[in-house]
């Protein structure tokens, strides 16, 4: 499982559900701009980077979801917009087989402190962070974390009585945009930021009684 | 070296910049190796022949370093030598007068 | 290693020479600069202190040491001391879990406040402690300062 | 103190955050997040670090490097870059900085500092743009750049001007047009724009402040602020350098030194701060 999903190819799939993309061309949610002037947009973007390390151009090719959210104010796309992203997102959605959501709450806290990965300077074969707390609180203990995201303090107690919450977090953490459109946090499964078995580490990290998150 | 030297209610108040890379021999460079050490090792502050202020630095500076001190007994239109030396022997000398 | 260490003895007789007699320096009639290699290389700050020649120190409300609790950067910590004790004539900061722990010694003759305003590096979260030597005494303090992860990248 | 997630009741949970997620581009959450975060800012556990190193910036020794290579006749022509013109006429530094980027008929393009002190070092001084280009800014352990002093003394003799990149050539609207539509372009495995970190006020990275940069007010503070002196790099970084590290981190390919996306991007930025005021070299962590 490790194997299949570690992004051994190009980090950023090319699911392209033709519709979708007309749709958000349709509905003026493109980024790309009229030639004017000096030259447009797009032959700017081509003459401005080089590839380096494991970042290569092709990267800088935009997913439907990507093009669509390249806005301002993405929460104004139209709503059948959204609902398409939504939709496409949970379809990209693999649990795991064996039905076991939780691995160890001390890997997930490694990873969650972690941000190595992906960049042109870290080393391809280095093991991946999700780097969680440059956006969200998470242990009671570390105070560097950031607060892009909401805090994920206590996450387990406020998450009592739901039973779905395991099913719906891994969804959030493997592909957030089948809530939410235009999320702003990576999909980490999706896009094969981290391992299944990765992210079964982060969910111990906000599930387990014992985890900092929830002591 | 940026040196700031004024008076200031009878004291100096001396405040130094040096430019140096102060390597701990720590750091791997880019060649996975770790770079030499090098850093200022002795720093010497001199009023009117007379040492005012002597430091030994390890390698736990930050780079560029910054050191600030006071003292007595100096006024306006004095002059003040810093000289720092560094673990490989580079050294060097700045003068500032006293404002 | 053994190249670091040469060089090390050399810097010492360097200013030394240069103190002494240098171009540079001609006025600076002082007796020699030295190095004190075996606390700059000590990994521990009890061996350190040892190798300052000062096994004994008494914790120290005369001696104030200003720093934030919490560093953003490891590469750049801000640190001020000041000792009230009467005849301070050196001040050492060390910091616990440095590889060498001994990072600075200042030396204080009559006339020169015993104040001091630096700007350290350290390896991560850990004690500084700050060693102030009188002629008859020598005082202690130590804080702790978090040293944090920051950035995008981690 | 968490800063998104308010005085909500805790027991909300998942759904909580499924529907508060992307919320921080939406006007009502802008206000929400801004109040929650003013408690943050307040008991900022890094504010005494920041004024302790606030004074005696090392990037006054670059400053002082730059001017004497300033003022230095070098190169295969011997000349000095007394005659260089970044914008108010040759040789005038004075409020340059705070003007820049911009079009110069000369080249016909809008350049940067960085770009326009290139320029002048290859056509005053004769050194090789390439091998400028090639390297820019100092790897970790070595001095800084010639470019980096260089930009370090011209920003410094802005310091106090008000910012106001012009927008009067429509070269210059559309570097504006084309670096405002970048910043919010997402891409990448990590699918990050610009605007996923700098599009709402109040929010940290770790402990890192960052600047809304999709407002006035925040632009200012940025483009008022570089170049800086990184601690955590201990050397002056410019504009560009800045621009091209956050790029590394959205996990895109290079940005290359001096191209128009780099460029574009400034003018954004320069445009957007107008009515600022310049104070840099700053330090920054």
């Amino acid at each position: 499982m490790r194997r299949r999903c570690a992004g051994k190819g190009p980090p950023v799939r090319t699911f392209a559900p033709v519709a979708l993309m007309m749709l958000a061309l349709a509905g003026g949610a493109t980024a790309e701009r009229e030639e004017s002037g000096q030259g447009g947009l797009a032959q700017v973007i081509a003459s401005s980077f080089r590839a380096r390390g494991q970042a290569d151009l092709d990267r800088l090719r935009q997913t439907p979801m990507q093009l669509a959210c390249s806005v301002a104010r993405p929460d104004a796309l139209p709503a059948d917009v959204q609902q398409r992203i939504r939709r496409d997102a949970l379809q990209t959605v693999r649990f795991p087989p064996d039905g076991r959501w939780l691995g160890e709450w001390q890997r997930g806290e490694k990873i969650a402190q972690s941000g190595t990965g992906l960049q042109y300077s870290d080393p391809p074969d280095a093991p991946r962070g999700g780097n969680c707390y440059g956006c969200h609180r998470l242990s009671g203990t570390e105070v560097a974390f950031g607060t892009i995201g909401p805090s994920l303090y206590r996450y387990r107690q406020r998450n009592t009585g739901d039973a779905d919450a395991m099913r719906r977090t891994w969804i959030r953490i493997w592909n957030t945009h089948a809530f939410n459109a235009c999320s702003m946090m990576p999909r980490f499964g999706d896009a094969g930021i981290l391992t299944p078995e990765q992210i079964r580490d982060v969910m111990a990290l906000l599930f387990d009684p014992a985890s900092p998150v929830n002591r | 070296m940026k040196i700031r030297a004024a008076m200031q209610a009878g004291r100096v108040e001396v405040k130094i910049l040096m430019a140096h890379q102060e390597e701990t021999g720590l750091r791997k460079g880019p060649d996975g190796e770790l770079v030499a050490p090098h850093f200022i090792s002795n720093v010497s502050v001199m009023h009117a022949g007379r040492e005012v202020l002597r430091v030994q630095w390890g390698r736990a500076i930050s780079k560029n370093p910054f050191l600030q001190f006071a003292f007595r007994g100096a006024s306006r239109g004095d002059e003040l030598t810093v000289t720092w030396v560094d673990n490989l022997g580079d050294s060097r000398t700045d003068r500032i007068t006293i404002t | 290693m053994d190249n670091s260490r040469r060089n090390l003895i050399s810097a010492g007789s360097l200013l030394a020479a240069l103190l002494a007699a240098g171009s540079k320096a001609a006025d600076l009639a002082q007796p020699p600069a030295q190095w004190n290699r075996a606390a700059f290389e000590a990994k521990t700050v009890a061996d350190a202190l040892k190798a300052l020649g000062i096994p004994v120190a008494q914790g120290g409300g005369e001696v104030n040491l200003t720093a934030p609790e919490i560093a953003e950067d490891g590469a750049v910590v801000p640190v001020i001391v000041k000792s009230r004790a009467a005849g301070t004539r050196e001040i050492h900061l060390l910091v616990d879990k440095n590889p060498f722990s001994l990072a600075a010694s200042f030396f204080f003759p009559d006339g020169t406040d015993a104040f001091v305003s630096t700007r350290i590096r350290m390896n991560e979260t850990s004690n500084v402690i700050v060693l102030a030597v009188t002629d008859r005494q020598a005082y202690l303090v130590r804080k702790q300062i978090k040293v944090t992860i920051g950035g995008c990248g981690g | 103190m968490p800063c998104v997630a308010g005085p909500r009741p805790a027991k909300q949970g998942v759904r909580a955050i499924a529907d508060r997620w992307p919320l921080a581009f939406a006007a009502s959450a802008l206000a929400a997040a801004a109040l929650a975060c003013a408690a943050v800012r307040a008991a900022d556990p890094t504010s005494v670090y920041r004024q302790m190193l606030a004074d005696d910036n090392p990037a006054e020794l670059a400053v002082a490097r730059g001017q004497e290579l300033w003022q230095m006749p070098r190169g295969p022509k011997h000349a000095a870059l007394t005659a260089c013109d970044l914008g108010q006429g040759p040789g005038v530094l004075a409020g340059a900085f705070a003007a820049l980027p911009r079009y110069f008929a000369d080249t016909g393009s809008v350049m940067d500092v960085e770009s326009r002190l290139v320029h002048c070092m290859v056509t005053i001084q004769g050194f090789s743009r390439p091998e400028l280009a090639a390297a820019p800014f100092s790897e970790l352990g070595e001095p800084q750049t010639d470019l980096e002093v260089l930009v370090a003394y011209v920003a410094a003799q802005s310091r106090g001007a008000t910012i106001r990149v012009p927008q009067g050539a429509p070269q210059e609207r559309d570097s504006y047009a084309r670096g405002r539509d970048l910043f919010y372009r997402r891409a990448g495995p990590y699918d990050f724009s610009c605007a996923t970190c700098h599009g709402a006020d109040g929010l940290r990275i770790r402990l890192q402040q960052l600047a809304n940069l999709t407002r006035s007010e925040g632009a200012r503070s940025a483009f008022g602020h570089w170049p800086a002196y990184r601690v955590s790099q201990g050397a002056v970084r410019t504009m560009q350098w800045r621009l091209s590290d956050c790029v590394r981190q959205q996990r895109w390919p290079q940005l290359i030194f001096g191209s128009q996306a780099a460029i574009d991007l400034s003018t954004y930025l320069g445009v957007l701060a107008g009515g600022g005021t310049m104070d840099a070299p700053s330090l920054r962590r």
